[in-house]
């Protein structure tokens, strides 16, 4: 087993990491970014090493000044949580020189996941459902209108490096072919230097479920279950739960027998994750498979009863896994909420700054995970993803209601959150109908928010305790600005910075 | 104390007194049965007879929020014996404001100075957070100032822009 | 369904009640008594009731105050949580005059388990294994004498109505009996205004083991797994596992239906725990049944999957049991730590006073039940049980580290508190290796603790960090006094409470 | 800064020195790389060279006590200029005072005025949260005073009786 272990990555996963070290054993060794000094992941750690500046490019991203920690700090493995360079071949191959185990795939199961064009070729070669399409970029636009017109309009043109929506257009008929293929070419070079893009037929208000695998380095491969991830946002998952509340026992083993032959195709170790679209036949295609932890990774420890990062950590020293398909059970239901420093009532714009009250629920079928604490001031420099609310419960039913309840008691001070969007989301009828598709968020922010006539007598508790605060004055606020943080503090804090930044600016 | 308290729009009259740690109060001339319990700062147990209350305070930038359960309101208290406090009218006719919603960084400015503009037109746009965010003009008219430029690093409130 | 319960009761439990209720859509009222105003029940209710002074008999433990509390609130239900009036059947009965549901058995089915030796003779009928000796109070020193005899020393006299420890006597050989039976007797006349004591074969050794039972009002009853209590300090529980590591499906299955059998010999209904003596032949012997809720509840929440709170309301309005015994299945495996206001250096003390920081650990695989938070002041005049920190896992090893990792996160300053006594115990190779009984926790606190010499790098820590404390100064320092919290209080806080008292005992 | 720092008995000489939000640090002449982050009042996340901790500080009644992981370690800082924090010998042959380890109520007073005692001997017994709890003498002697009453309600480090 490992000795230390490098976390190559902040906020809440690092955190998750760094639990799963100290429960292991393990010393944990944080890197942070100037802004990140007073992060939770650096509070946590064993080790902690500065890795340069805010950008990611210089820190966080930055594979040398990774490696150069790993090998000062003696570090034999490292985790590269989810994003930053968890995906990244090059990285997972420069730790491999340098002798330092990537927990994680190796290089060239991520080289062939890693292109949405290759991974088609392969799983194309294992007999994989795919929604039908090209499974190599396109040549010229004549090919594109051919397999068009014999797959069925609408149709998808997608970029092969893409993600995040980005290269993406839906093409509803012949006649908008030409220009879509234009932008969506365009638009994969500028955003990933890469112009290749495919076509598929377009799956009209599909479910997005995902089954996680597990692959030891022994050629043992088993499915974990299910994950419905279809409450999306811009492309980005919102809420996650597991199981899939449409998916039975019979389709979950079909579409778990497919994602471990997605795995074997692409000699695949580690967690990984496949990714598949459901059309409302609940006919399921392969969508692409994410060669990392997920974000959403606690929902099927709280059904399987497992720990992923614990499983990852053991295969990644050369354990065999401990349990057979055959051991995996199902049991009860799970729900995670993303918690993001987003304000709801203003077009989720992010909403950076400091926390100056948190209160924090706890209690029956609850998991926090998460990365800030009151006082901390939240930096823009990064994705605005602050904890993770898991509830869980006997029933679908009780997981809602338990994370409704946790909802309740979750309260962040000093910035915006989308915890009211939760809330919405968990009463809304078609969701607790389980009536799903990656369309429901959308048509859900677009609907006029019914504007409840707000409670009268809520309206008198506030404008008595209105009162009451500005009686008590000064002595009953919170935190606000920790006067000695910044002096104690290494560097000026972010939020000085701005000020003296735009101060520069209107002065020059 | 009496305060003129104004939540969504409505102003509320509250005579708030402490005697040896009761409260006494009236609100709007009605007597209001109140015990409250600071537990922590910004929050607040509150009975108003046998009803139960947790709520918080938020301050941001001078504003008050209260939230009682999982309802926000904007509260703004003024004494009415003081100057201090007043609200000042909102002109919706005159020059508006365009400020950051956020802390941030200036990626783009899309209209330059002396530009016309409908209501929802993009004027900037702000990055923080790995996402951009547009700032739209509140109101059909002119830019009559664009306070920063391109790159430029702005905290949340700050002037980016002036449209009449 | 009810639409209103009243929670008799404070602290941890009650916070746990009141979320249920608002899990189920069923509004909370809570009773605080004068110190508990600022209690975190209070906060979390939808209703708050005073109900008198600190002193329990004038408060939680006054059945008319709570009814009339009850009517006053148009409460439908009473739910007793542990303690103060939950096993008191002269309550259950005038909740039942009242026509207010009492959550919980019978007024008949308590009585019935109330008395010891009422219990013995219940079980004896059923045809129930017991520990061999007295089923009835001993009448003469000279039947106690023969009994004795009979069953071989040692023996133990307990009185009938104790708990506790109060009125029990180890007796090794026939010269202590009379002594200890007159002890016996007058310690139950004086505890419990009842001298009845009988008289059972001390149990070298045993383990503490109890099975929890639900029985719903159509006559279905189940078996829920046991949980493992062998860890007790002066016969309070201080650790509690499920499931028992040394029992087996087969001996779970026959200690299940035997718990059955005592629940269905009470007429019992709703939630019980059927307590056993197990000796090392891993033979089992009835103890008593406890008629409510236990502490150590959770527990076995976390290896069923069910919550036991949401039942016993359900079954208590009258509904059926959702599922039977084969849909039963334990899973991994759940500890659970009892966090006191004690001070384990200064032979646990009770440390009641005020909370100046608090660090609560969450994350993977943690569950936390509390009544405490940052700023409030543990009054001195209840039970000093704080919170519950529960441990889950794949197997007990990783329940274990996953404790040990949160119990090291868990930080509550400005009052003593017994955390570190759990790591203690964690790390003790014989509970690693689950040799346990009841002797296991004071032979472990009577060992000189192994003083390990302080790692000089902490001390070197410790140093510098005392510097700069001292230098950042006042700045830096918690929340001590919050000076606006007496000011907002309807009454004097304890603290200043007890400050007058002294200073008038001082100068009279 | 320069301090004089005991802990478990032994002393340190810590000189501390704050510049422009960086600290300078000599522990007993030797230079230490430090990088001090108060997270929260009263935790601190301190970097001595690379090695990370979380330090938490309780204060009670002047105490202060650092906890570095999972160990406390009492700490006592002077300032070698000043007269203030000068430690009091501990007479261990004189009068020793009985204290409340907790706030509570005196239950039973065991022995009388003048009554000789060996050290465990109990002298009172004071009940916090339904626990009993005997204070012991903590040497041979005799009950100087006794300085409460039974039924008294007393706080924690009340001087509670006198043995000499």
């Amino acid at each position: 087993m490992f000795k230390k272990i490098l976390i190559a990555n902040r906020g809440e996963i690092a955190v998750r990491v760094i639990r799963a070290c100290h429960e292991m054993g393990i010393a944990a060794v944080a890197v942070y970014s100037d802004v990140d000094r007073p992060a939770l992941h650096v509070r946590k750690a064993d080790e902690a090493y500065p890795i340069g500046a805010a950008a990611a490019s210089e820190s966080y991203l930055n594979i040398q000044k990774i490696l150069d920690v790993a090998a000062r700090s003696g570090a034999d493995a490292v985790h590269p949580g989810y994003g930053f360079l968890s995906e990244n071949a090059k990285f997972a191959r420069a730790c491999a020189d340098a002798g330092i185990k990537f927990i994680g795939p190796t290089a060239a199961a991520m080289d062939a996941m890693g292109s949405k064009t290759r991974a088609r070729q392969a799983v194309e070669r294992a007999g994989v459902p795919f929604v039908p399409g090209t499974s190599r970029g396109l040549e010229s636009f004549e090919q594109a209108e051919e397999v068009a017109g014999r797959i069925g309009y609408p149709v998808m043109l997608k970029a092969a490096a893409g993600g995040g929506g980005k290269g993406m257009r839906l093409v509803h008929g012949p006649e908008e072919l030409k220009s879509s293929l234009e932008a969506a070419r365009s638009e994969a070079e500028r955003s990933f230097g890469d112009s290749e893009v495919y076509i598929e037929k377009a799956i009209l208000n599909p479910r997005h479920i995902e089954m996680q695998v597990l692959a030891d380095e022994h050629g043992n491969t088993v499915y974990l279950g299910e994950r419905e991830c279809s409450l999306q946002r811009r492309h980005q998952k919102v809420v996650e739960e597991a199981p899939s509340p449409i998916v039975d026992p019979d389709m979950r083993r079909r579409m778990g027998e497919v994602a471990v032959r997605v795995a074997q195709a692409a000699g695949y170790t580690n967690a990984g994750t496949v990714e598949f679209l459901v059309d409302q036949q609940k006919k399921f295609y392969f969508l692409e498979m994410n060669t990392r932890l997920q974000v959403e990774h606690p929902v099927t420890e709280l059904v399987t009863g497992l720990d992923l990062v614990h499983l990852q950590i053991r295969i990644a020293s050369g354990e065999r896994l401990p349990f057979t398909q055959d051991d995996v059970v199902i049991r009860g239901h799970a729900i995670e909420c993303r918690i993001y420093a987003e304000d709801p009532d203003n077009n989720y714009f992010p909403s950076p700054g400091k926390i100056t009250l948190l209160l924090a629920p706890s209690g029956p079928g609850i998991r926090r995970d998460s990365g800030m604490y009151e006082g901390w001031t939240v930096p823009m420099d990064y994705d605005p993803l602050l904890a993770k609310l898991i509830g869980y419960g006997t029933d679908r039913d009780q997981a809602i209601s338990r994370l409704t309840r946790a909802l309740n008691e979750y309260f962040v001070g000093g910035i915006k959150t989308n915890i009211s969007l939760f809330r919405r989301i968990l009463s809304d009828p078609d969701f607790r109908a389980a009536r799903l598709d990656t369309g429901f968020l959308d048509r859900l922010l677009k609907q006029k928010r019914a504007e409840a006539p707000a409670d009268p007598k809520a309206i008198e508790v506030a404008v008595i305790a209105a009162g009451i605060f500005a009686t008590l004055g000064a002595a009953a606020a919170g935190a606000g600005e920790l006067a000695a943080n910044g002096s104690a503090n290494s560097g000026p804090s972010p939020a000085s910075n701005w000020k003296i930044a735009a101060h520069k600016e209107a002065t020059r | 104390m009496t305060y003129d308290i104004t939540i969504d729009g409505k102003q509320y009259r509250l005579d708030l007194n402490r005697a040896e740690g009761r409260w006494s109060c009236r609100l709007d001339g009605r007597e209001v049965e109140v015990d409250a319990v600071l537990a922590r700062p910004d929050v607040l147990s509150l009975r108003l007879g046998n009803l139960a209350y947790e709520v918080k305070c938020e301050r941001v930038a001078g504003d008050m929020h209260l939230w009682v359960g999982s309802s926000r309101f904007a509260a703004v208290v003024r004494d009415p014996r003081s100057l201090r406090g007043r609200v000042r009218a909102v002109d919706d006719q005159g020059p508006r404001k365009l400020t950051a919603p956020m802390p941030g960084k200036i990626v783009r400015v899309l209209v330059s100075q002396g530009a016309g503009v409908e209501a929802g037109t993009g004027v900037l746009v702000v990055e923080a957070m790995k996402m951009q965010n547009e700032i739209k003009s509140p109101k059909k008219g002119t830019i009559q100032k664009i306070l920063v430029s391109e790159g430029a690093a702005v905290n949340a409130g700050d002037v980016l822009a002036i449209v009449e």
